[in-house]
């Protein structure tokens, strides 16, 4: 029986780009610590291996060996039901990215409505970890994590459609052709109100920096991942540094210019920006105390949206002269 | 007019953002300055107080200037020090005693005069566990027979392991 | 197979008490012992709608060691190291509380060297528990990098009274007529340098957080205590200068060498966090001055009166002596009865009262503002349960 | 050191004036306990706040000091009760000064004193459930007031001189 070869292309894909994102997941954890070492101008994990390159490896043996504690009169099945979901979309979402002229697993003309549609998925995740812990301080996290994503899920959507009009399509691959080679060709220039809302929303998207604060440690004890330990914070972990990398991947093809760069093209160009962009991130983190929780959803409705709707009707006007 | 003074706040917020990143950029790019405990250690060790520990005399290093009056291990508020006075030598030389005993005529029985106890003790134990370092031993000490050492890495599995037994501690001292 | 869960009788004694009948949509949540923003075994309970505190209540004695009966036990001398256990972030300043409270009674004078020699000792370890503090506040609002800065300084003050004293937390260093040992030789200019590269590294400060904006929304306008609730509670030190009052006890009731020195009480007419926030940082400056003019003028002599009693037997009477600590004023209530013991000893500790208006102050306040207003109270929890 | 006018008429048993440089206080008050009160709120009403309340165990009774001090004015007051040790029961300042209401469960923490109508009156710092009072004395530490603070006088207690023997032997 013949097998679809689009099938088998896209299902080698997800495996080469689960291998990606486990690796950079691994190099992430890495990454992070070292920076926020050099930022306390400390050396960071210095002890396992050569400056600690393996001090992820140790940790994740660490957190595979310890026993799958389930809070008790906590709901089994949602609990261990929401590491696997924070992990799962990671996948969908990078399947349409064209890292590379011709390497992209899956060329589709809607491959922004995709990899946006997926991207909300995240929540549900945290939600139901919040609910099934049955830990008060989870259930206060888990209510945080709903309210906040669903504040930045529409100034994310309606910066991001602005581009898309500028460029008249979803596709990814147009998407980059269409920026030029040179950095002030990158619609980061063209349109930056809307890559500093992008840029925002992300960071909120996937709970870090100063929007911390679903998983608030000095609030809230570690929000909705209070009760989990060993390979369920594992997930986790994993999931945030997996949804920075969609994120990160998401700005250098909108925003960046994807594979354009000033050299040869290709898809180098495409990791320098992203981990760029990353490595901003990260910066944010060890630089900002948190935000409180009304300032941040007064931020996204009372700023955030407006200004994105403002810039989309701009936009409008340019495309339509 | 509101909209613009809120802007104008935004603004220098997102300024001090900046400024704030600016600042953990620089200290990012700066040297470290922690010291790797385990490879080099802080040159300031020596003024840190250890546990207390018996001073040799300048004559016999192997002998301490202690001499078993106790007044430290009363000073002691967490009653860590146990002072044992040196008994004085139970039988006196016989021919000695014996000789003595016929010159005073057998009426007023003068006791044989006892050889005074040496004045050094003969254990001086101190209970790190529960010292908390304050000093009165040191202060209290009338020949001023105690310091503080810098023995500084302590680790131990027992609690015995912290009864130091101080004049052992003095002897491996002395050999040294 | 499933384990039934252990049926524990829900709550303890106190959660019980804080329940007052049925509640609809409400939740009682325990703040601690364990969390990580008490600052130490600091209970609160908490009746919380959604976020929206309704009730505190803070619950206390998990640290507690009985430090007042272990005064009416031990004898003077004996008693000096447990004030470095009260609050070992001032540890300096309660020492000198008691030892003054001591000389005091007895009458016993105190030589110029020795006094310079505490003022300077005391104003260094100001600054260390201001910056403890300063780091430790950033770490509840969030901010992680700040406090490796704060211990950054902190280790040059530790450093420096290692010197002098030979620990760096809990020091015995003040005795009945002066302290325990000199200077050595390179202290004084150690701390000049100290204080040079201190007031360099003061902007930094002001530029990473104070003018921060997302500081300045989590700090400011909330925790108001005005004047009048301070008056009611008897909270004194950063808290009360944060309302507005110059109220320090180095110049209400000027002890030792202090009225030497000139420095100004610093104040904040804003009476909320940031009020707060900024009268400690700039009392950092006015320490700074305090310690140059203090290492200047410090005369030669004995550190240690030498007709100071070696056997304190405290007269009959009693004696109440304040010293300002880094938190508040600090207060040692002695009775003597002639015995080698003292009769009563009690130990006034600020953040005792300080912490007593959280409850009014937390009304209707969001839990991340509760954090906040906590840390903007510089919370020591041994120096409350003693 | 002039106290001002309004504490000297202050309706109490007696007072004493102290001077600051050996005992740190100004003035001791001893009001009776049902004179407490209105003594509390004529201090709060001048703007005195209250520093702390200390209990003490004498042989007369239980002696509990309020210590005042005042922001601007120098100078600080204290006010000493006297209550029986069979029947220890004052009235609580706790609504007069919100600050005491930590204090006065303190001392009932420590010397069991009741304080009449206080808002909760649980145990502070000591464990709930037992129900001990360490900083009571035994009988025999038990020293007279007049031995401990000879500046106070109580009516009805007799000014008798502590017999000598009994101050200076050994306390431990």
């Amino acid at each position: 029986m013949n097998i679809d070869p689009q099938l088998t292309r896209i299902l080698v894909a997800l495996v080469a780009i689960l291998l990606f994102v486990a690796a950079n997941a691994i190099v992430l954890v890495y990454v992070e610590r070292k920076v926020a070492g050099h930022v306390q101008r400390r050396p960071g994990p210095y002890e396992v291996g050569f400056h600690g390159i393996l001090q992820p490896v140790a940790d994740a043996v660490k957190l595979m060996g310890k026993q799958l504690v389930t809070p008790g009169d906590g709901d089994r099945v949602i609990f261990w039901i929401a590491p696997l979901l924070a992990f799962a979309p990671v996948a969908l979402c990078l399947l349409p990215i064209t890292f590379g002229p011709r390497t992209y697993a899956f060329d589709i003309d809607l491959g922004l409505v995709l990899i946006l549609a997926f991207a909300g998925l995240n929540v549900l995740a945290l939600c139901l970890a919040g609910w099934g812990s049955n830990n008060k301080w989870s259930l206060l996290g888990a209510a945080r994590s709903v309210a906040q994503n669903v504040a930045y899920e529409i100034p994310l959507l309606v910066s991001v459609l602005s581009v898309a009009l500028a460029t008249g399509s979803l596709n990814l691959n147009t998407i980059t052709l269409t920026q030029g080679t040179w950095p002030w060709q990158w619609n980061w220039l063209i349109n930056p109100v809307a890559f500093g809302i992008y840029i925002i929303c992300a960071v909120a998207e996937t709970n870090r920096a100063p929007f911390d604060l679903p998983e608030g440690e000095s609030e809230l004890t570690a929000g909705f991942h209070t009760e989990y330990s060993g390979m369920g914070f594992g997930l986790f972990f994993m999931a945030e540094y997996a949804n920075m990398l969609v994120v990160a991947s998401v700005a250098t093809v909108l925003f960046l210019g994807g594979w354009n760069g000033p050299g040869a093209p290709g898809w180098w160009w495409f990791l320098v920006k992203m981990y760029a962009v990353v490595f901003f991130i990260i910066m944010l983190r060890w630089t900002f105390p948190r935000v409180r929780f009304d300032q941040l959803l007064n931020l996204s409705w009372k700023w955030l949206i407006p200004l994105a709707l403002a810039n989309l009707l701009v936009v409008a006007f340019i495309v339509k002269l | 007019m509101g909209f613009i003074r809120e802007t104008g706040n935004a603004a220098r917020g997102m300024w001090s953002l900046a400024v704030g990143l600016k600042v953990t950029g620089k200290y990012f790019l700066s040297p470290q300055i922690t010291c790797h405990y385990p490879r080099e250690v802080l040159p300031n060790m020596d003024t840190f107080r250890g546990h207390i520990e018996l001073i040799a005399k300048p004559s016999n290093p192997a002998k301490s200037k202690c001499i078993a009056c106790g007044s430290c291990a009363r000073a002691c508020p967490s009653g860590c020090i146990t002072v044992i006075k040196k008994k004085a030598e139970p039988a006196p030389a016989p021919e000695a005693a014996g000789q003595q005993d016929e010159s005073i005529p057998a009426g007023q029985k003068k006791k044989p005069p006892k050889k005074t106890a040496p004045k050094e003790p003969s254990l001086f134990a101190l209970d790190f566990t529960t010292c908390s370092l304050c000093g009165q031993c040191v202060q209290v000490c009338p020949v001023s027979a105690l310091r503080f050492s810098s023995a500084i890495n302590l680790a131990g599995y027992t609690r015995e392991e912290f009864h130091y037994d101080l004049l052992q501690r003095l002897a491996e001292q002395a050999e040294k | 197979m499933m384990t039934e869960p252990l049926q524990l009788e829900t709550g303890d004694f106190y959660s019980r008490h804080f329940e007052k009948g049925p509640r609809e949509d409400t939740l009682i949540l325990n703040m601690g012992p364990q969390h990580p923003s008490t600052h130490g075994v600091l209970r609160i309970l908490l009746e919380l709608d959604g976020e929206y505190i309704l009730r505190a209540e803070p619950v206390l004695g998990y640290v507690h060691r009985m430090h007042e009966k272990m005064g009416e036990v031990k004898t003077c001398h004996q008693y000096l190291m447990n004030m470095g256990r009260v609050d070992y972030l001032h540890a300096l300043a309660w020492n000198w509380a008691h030892v003054g409270a001591v000389e005091k009674m007895l009458g016993i004078e105190v030589p110029e060297r020795a006094e310079y020699i505490r003022v300077i000792t005391c104003e260094l370890n100001r600054i260390s528990s201001h910056l403890l503090w300063w780091g430790a506040y950033l770490l509840d609002l969030g901010a992680f990098t700040p406090i490796l800065y704060a211990f950054d300084d902190r280790e040059f003050i530790l450093d420096l009274l290692q010197m002098v004293t030979g620990s760096r937390l809990t020091y015995t260093y003040n005795t009945f007529g002066g302290v325990v040992a000199d200077l050595p030789g390179d202290f004084l200019d150690g701390s000049l340098a100290f204080a040079k590269r201190m007031r360099e590294r003061l902007p930094m400060y002001k530029d990473l957080v104070t003018d921060n904006f997302i500081l300045r929304g989590r700090v400011e306008d909330i925790g108001h205590i005005p004047l009048e609730m301070c008056v009611r509670y008897g909270a004194t030190g950063p808290v009360v200068r944060g309302a507005g009052k110059p109220y320090d006890t180095r110049r209400a009731e000027p002890y030792s060498v202090y009225d030497r020195f000139d420095f100004e009480i610093p104040t904040s007419d804003r009476d909320d966090a940031f009020g707060r926030y900024q009268v400690r940082l700039a009392e950092i400056e006015q320490s700074l001055r305090i310690i140059e003019q203090a290492v200047t003028g410090i005369p030669a002599g004995d550190f240690l009166n030498p007709k100071a009693p070696k056997k304190i037997k405290l007269p009959v009477g009693e004696t109440y002596y304040a010293v300002e600590g880094a938190r508040g004023k600090i207060g040692v209530y002695l009775q003597g009865d002639g015995g080698p013991t003292p009769y009563r000893v009690r130990l006034r500790s600020p953040t005792y009262s300080n912490l007593s208006l959280f409850s009014e102050v937390a009304g209707g306040i969001l839990l991340p503002d509760a954090v906040s207003i906590l840390g903007s109270l510089d919370l020591v929890i041994p120096e409350i349960d003693r | 050191m002039s106290c001002p006018r309004w504490i000297k008429d202050l309706a109490c048993q007696c007072r004493t004036e102290c001077d600051a440089t050996t005992y740190g206080k100004d003035m001791n008050l001893m009001p009776a306990p049902e004179q407490l009160r209105p003594a509390a709120a004529e201090f709060l009403r001048h703007g005195y706040f209250l520093e702390d309340v200390t209990g003490s165990d004498m042989k007369e009774g239980f002696l509990i000091l309020y210590h005042f001090a005042h922001f601007d004015l120098p100078g600080r007051y204290s006010l000493m009760v006297l209550v029986p040790h069979e029947d220890p029961r004052l009235p609580t300042i706790a609504d007069i000064y919100q600050g005491a209401n930590w204090h006065e469960r303190e001392c009932y923490d420590m010397y069991g004193l009741i304080f009449t109508d206080h808002p909760n009156l649980l145990p502070l710092l000591l464990p709930a459930e037992t129900d001990l009072h360490p900083l009571v004395k035994e009988e025999k530490k038990r020293r007279l007031l007049s031995s401990v603070l000879p500046l106070c006088r109580f009516p009805g207690i007799p000014v008798e001189k502590q017999t000598a023997e009994s101050t200076g032997e050994d306390a431990q």
